[in-house]
């Protein structure tokens, strides 16, 4: 019973983080902007919902199987927006309107 | 004949997705748009298939040893034809992507209604 | 088993082989490839429709060990023999003479995958012909449909490459439809396979069970297979695909890619919902319509088009319409009507098309009409084989044009409730096509005008065009007079389709 | 993009008219379909007319027909393996349209937008590390995919796409030029061809005997382990190799015209 209820804690956590990661991509209008919501809010959202249906199951193979699934998805998404984030602020032309916070470091070309 | 309002929820909708997939497709001027209302469409038939394919309180269609009653399995075919269609649709849209890519590599633009102004002036 | 049952499953597998293989051969050996390939499946269909013919039967053939309803079935009968044989002699006879064109078109390291996709063509078409299940002949339609807009693609102008995503476009509507109500029939009845499906929709049909649904699916494939045919309000896509495509591909599209569409809906009407059945769903008279529609549209935007070789495409989507006014009479001699002119359509137009290359080339390659002034002239076999098919298209008698026409007349007065409306259309489109096809004839035999700077270009057709259209040119002189075996083929062959052995 | 002024005020006025046709078509379509839907057998219910006799005998005798655990392993590659033929032959006919529209022909046609991007990922320390940590577990995890298509979930065409998947990021990783050593054009061609080849003689040979009723004489061994299934294992291993040719093809034309 109280598996159940952590469950549907970790499970409703996690849907709340997807949910407002998806309105934050809706809502937000640059790409850094929604890239921040969209990576921090998959990892984490993700985790908590693959955690809350590990704990559903209980220890057996299939546990097994969504810890990976979630150690596959931290090796993953966090580089993956790591390299969308490097091509926007090497080829955004109009990076310094998006971010009123002055970009500094060399790396952006043609500066 | 039964009029099976609240059972049948996952295919309502795929079909709501299914009609969304096909306005866009139809009638979106943007090629990328038009690429993504083919893949909702397509996505939501494969929902619709593979909500038909499922019987309630039974496995997947991988035999545990022993037991090969039809009873104890959902429906093989229609898992079958979403992974045809889903290779069919993904072929489809490379197909479609090169044209776009093409396309805009030539004139700059994605939108339908520009190329095709565009191209009036190369007819003879 | 006789051997001969072997045919249709041979015939998909060595296009299927000569596509493969291509991919690794250059661009002559591919195009050598493909026409051989084609030879050997024109005369194994030309085999299995002589045996057909002498046995009087059709029948199945199960693809790998396990017998419908659980494998895939082929299904042959004289109908779908003679479809096949037409179809790849028409892809023959269009590759052989378009191959200059494809050559000044295509670049180069494009060529040999022209030839590969036409072989991929081919195949769809066969399996189309021929499947017995309908899941089948989804998956081929796609085939079919990235073939046939790959072989526009292959000239690479802006132009093709616009038309080509607008086909696309149209094509995916239409197999977005097709897929959607093959998954409805199979929630409804559960079986894929053409045989089971006609028996639970004659089941469903006399319990009144799922009755919308029935009607939806019948409206879905319909509008779906429309769409890719180009039936009169879908035809948008296809005077710009077929009118800026190379010679070759022009042929090959209107004169047999857009029947494979309607012989598969000749299919459905006939092997899934049950002649009777798809009557009652009123979808015919729905194509009706629409065929009626396009009959006059379709030549009106003729009427009014300076580009012949869009004037061509035009004058596909009114034929088109006739066949499925043919179709949607609802009349056994106007089924036999329709396919009739299916053949006729599939030997006069790229008839048509290659002319219009051929009149196009000794005038500067300028597609417009009044650059063509005296180009009849310039070349006379093209401006023979031209005025041959506009007089076949108008309906003139002796060509096959006429056939079709006087069958489609029969056809009416057999369903009163349409003879008229019919006869006045058919009588419409008839004058219609006239009024473009006669001044385009005068045109192309004006004398030469001083001005043209073309008027010194004299033709030089290679033996391979020169061939192709006389052949073409008696292929439809014979159509047109010795009709009679084919007319009864047909019968036969569509009350096969209809499940009588 | 000069549009004179009547033209635009045409295309509005079409436009508008446009949106207002696009939202009842859209309404109509969305309502017959859930009419529809109402009227379908109910979801999930045991009975309803799908289940019939044909998937009886798909569950019940498709381990000793077929060998294969994975039914719906036994459903494409062998009761219904036709259809799996030509969708094999849409990515192959895919793949071919894109290369002819995609290929570069050298000194003709350069990529524009090649030249406009500066970003390369081959010097990202983060991403090269990550990539040299996944691209052996995702090898081993796709073979394995690939050769238990019949007896788990999984097969040729899911286990190919992940294959496909760690070629591009080993491309993207460690730049072309180390990725053209064990896959370029000639051999990626190849490759094609022999599967391609392979599969269509082997599906012609049991469609050849089946049809007319021969004996085939491919043994199908003890059902449940590796080498069982007949022909699906060898079918799952060839679908990979194209699935994933054609995936890492498709990057490669997309991302610089060629191999």
């Amino acid at each position: 019973m109280i598996r159940m209820i952590l469950a549907a804690i970790l499970i409703g956590a996690g849907l709340f983080v997807l949910a407002v990661a998806t309105l934050g991509i809706f809502r937000f209008h640059y790409v850094l902007n929604r890239i921040h919501v969209a990576a921090k809010c998959d990892t984490l959202g993700a985790m908590l919902f693959l955690s809350g249906l590990a704990v559903l199951e209980g220890f057996s193979f299939s546990t097994l199987k969504l810890i990976l699934i979630i150690v596959f998805l931290w090796f993953t998404n966090p580089v993956a927006s790591h390299l969308v984030t490097r091509v926007e602020f090497q080829t955004a032309a109009e990076l310094e309107d998006e971010c009123k916070v002055i970009c500094s470091g060399g790396e952006r070309e043609g500066q | 004949m039964e009029f099976h309002l609240f059972t049948n929820y996952v295919e309502i909708a795929a079909v709501i997705l299914f009609s969304v997939g096909f306005t866009t497709l139809l009638f979106h001027q943007n090629l990328m748009k038009k690429i993504i209302g083919f893949n909702i469409m397509d996505t939501a038939i494969f929902l619709f298939l593979a909500a038909k394919g499922y019987i309630a309180g039974r496995m997947a269609p991988i035999l545990v040893e022993g037991a090969n009653d039809p009873a104890l399995y959902i429906n093989p075919v229609p898992s079958a034809l979403v992974l045809t269609g889903i290779v069919v649709s993904v072929s489809v849209t490379a197909f479609a992507l090169a044209l776009v890519l093409r396309l805009y590599e030539r004139y700059g633009t994605l939108h339908l209604d520009e190329i095709l102004y565009l191209t009036r002036g190369e007819h003879d | 088993m006789a051997l001969a049952h072997n045919i249709p499953f041979i015939s998909i597998m060595i296009t299927i082989l000569a596509a493969v293989t291509s991919l690794l051969a250059d661009k002559n050996r591919a195009a050598r490839l493909c026409i051989g390939a084609l030879t050997v499946v024109a005369f194994l269909s030309a085999i299995l429709f002589a045996y057909l013919w002498q046995t009087g039967t059709s029948f199945t053939f199960s693809m790998g060990h396990f017998p419908a309803p659980w494998g895939n079935e082929l299904q042959a009968g004289l109908f779908e023999a003679l479809m096949a044989l037409t179809f790849t002699v028409v892809m023959i006879l269009s590759l052989v003479a378009g191959r200059e064109r494809v050559v000044a078109d295509i670049a180069p390291s494009r060529q040999g995958m022209y030839y590969l996709l036409c072989s991929l063509l081919t195949c769809s078409l066969l399996a189309l012909i021929y499947t017995n299940d309908i899941f089948t002949a989804y998956v081929f339609v796609e085939i079919n449909t990235l073939a046939a807009c790959g072989i526009v693609a292959a000239k690479d102008t802006g132009e093709t490459i616009t038309a080509t995503i607008r086909y696309l476009v149209m094509s995916l509507l239409g197999s977005g439809l097709i897929l959607i109500a093959v998954s409805l029939l199979y929630a409804i009845t559960g079986h894929l396979l053409m045989n089971d499906l006609l028996s639970s929709m004659t089941e469903l049909a006399a319990s009144g069970d799922y009755a919308m649904p029935c009607m939806v699916i019948m409206l879905f494939l319909a509008i779906g297979l429309a769409i890719k045919s180009a039936l009169f309000p879908f035809h948008t896509w296809l005077p710009s695909a077929h009118g800026s495509a190379t010679a070759a591909s022009s042929a090959i599209l209107s004169g047999i890619v857009l029947k494979g569409y309607i012989i598969l809906l000749l299919k459905i009407f006939y092997r899934v919902f049950g002649l009777s059945f798809a009557r009652d769903l009123r979808v015919a008279d729905l194509l009706f319509v629409f065929g009626l529609l396009g009959m006059i549209m379709g030549s009106v935007f003729a009427v009014r088009e300076k580009n012949l070789k869009h004037m061509l495409a035009y004058s596909s989507v009114a034929q088109v319409g006739y066949i499925f006014m043919g179709i949607g009479l609802s009349t056994d001699i106007g089924m036999v009507a329709a396919c009739f002119h299916i053949l006729a359509h599939a030997i006069t137009k790229p008839l048509l098309f290659l002319a219009a290359d051929g009149l196009m080339d000794v005038s500067g390659h300028s597609k417009n009409i009044f650059n063509m002034q005296g180009a009849a002239r310039r070349n006379i076999l093209a401006g023979i084989a031209f005025t041959i098919g506009a007089l076949s298209m108008i309906g003139i008698p002796m060509f096959s044009g006429f056939v079709s026409k006087f069958y489609f007349v029969q056809g009416s007065f057999q369903n009163p409730d349409k003879m008229l409306v019919t006869l006045i259309v058919l009588a419409l489109s008839t004058v219609l096509n006239a009024m473009y096809y006669l001044p385009v004839l005068v045109t192309l035999y004006l004398s030469n005008d001083e001005q043209s700077p073309h008027r010194h270009r004299q033709s030089a057709n290679s033996r391979n065009y020169q061939s192709v259209m006389i052949i073409f040119i008696l292929l439809n002189f014979i159509l047109g007079m010795f009709y009679e075996p084919v007319i009864k083929a047909l019968e036969q062959g569509l009350l096969m389709l209809g499940g009588a052995h | 993009m000069q549009l004179s002024s009547v033209e635009l005020k045409l295309l509005r006025r079409f436009r508008k008219i446009y949106t207002i046709i696009a939202f009842l078509v859209s309404l109509a379509m969305a309502a017959v379909l859930l009419l529809t839907v109402f009227n379908l057998p109910a979801f999930g219910k045991a009975g309803n007319p799908a289940e019939n006799e044909v998937i009886g005998r798909y569950i019940g005798k498709g381990l000793e027909e077929t060998g294969a655990v994975n039914i719906v392993a036994a459903v494409i590659l062998d009761y219904r393996a036709f259809d799996t033929l030509g969708e094999t032959l849409v990515l192959f006919s895919a793949l071919v349209a894109v290369i002819m529209l995609l290929k570069d022909e050298p000194g003709v046609f350069t990529r524009r937008y090649r030249e406009r991007s500066q970003f390369e990922p081959e010097k990202d320390q983060i991403f090269r590390s990550v990539a040299a940590l996944l691209i052996p577990c995702l090898l081993v995890f796709s073979i394995y995919i690939i050769v238990n298509g019949h007896l788990s979930a999984g097969g040729g065409f899911a286990g190919g796409a992940i294959l496909g998947a760690t070629f591009i990021l080993y491309n993207i990783a460690y730049g072309i030029e180390k990725a053209r050593r064990f896959l370029n054009e000639k051999s990626f061609l190849r490759f094609i061809t022999a599967a391609l080849l392979f599969y269509c003689i082997a599906k012609g040979y049991s469609f050849f005997t089946g049809g007319n009723h021969l004996p085939s004489v491919i043994p199908l061994g003890l059902p449940g382990s590796i080498f069982s299934g007949g022909l699906i294992l060898p079918l799952n291993i060839t679908v990979g190799i194209v699935v994933a040719c054609v995936v890492y093809g498709a990057f490669c034309l997309f991302n610089r015209g060629g191999l």
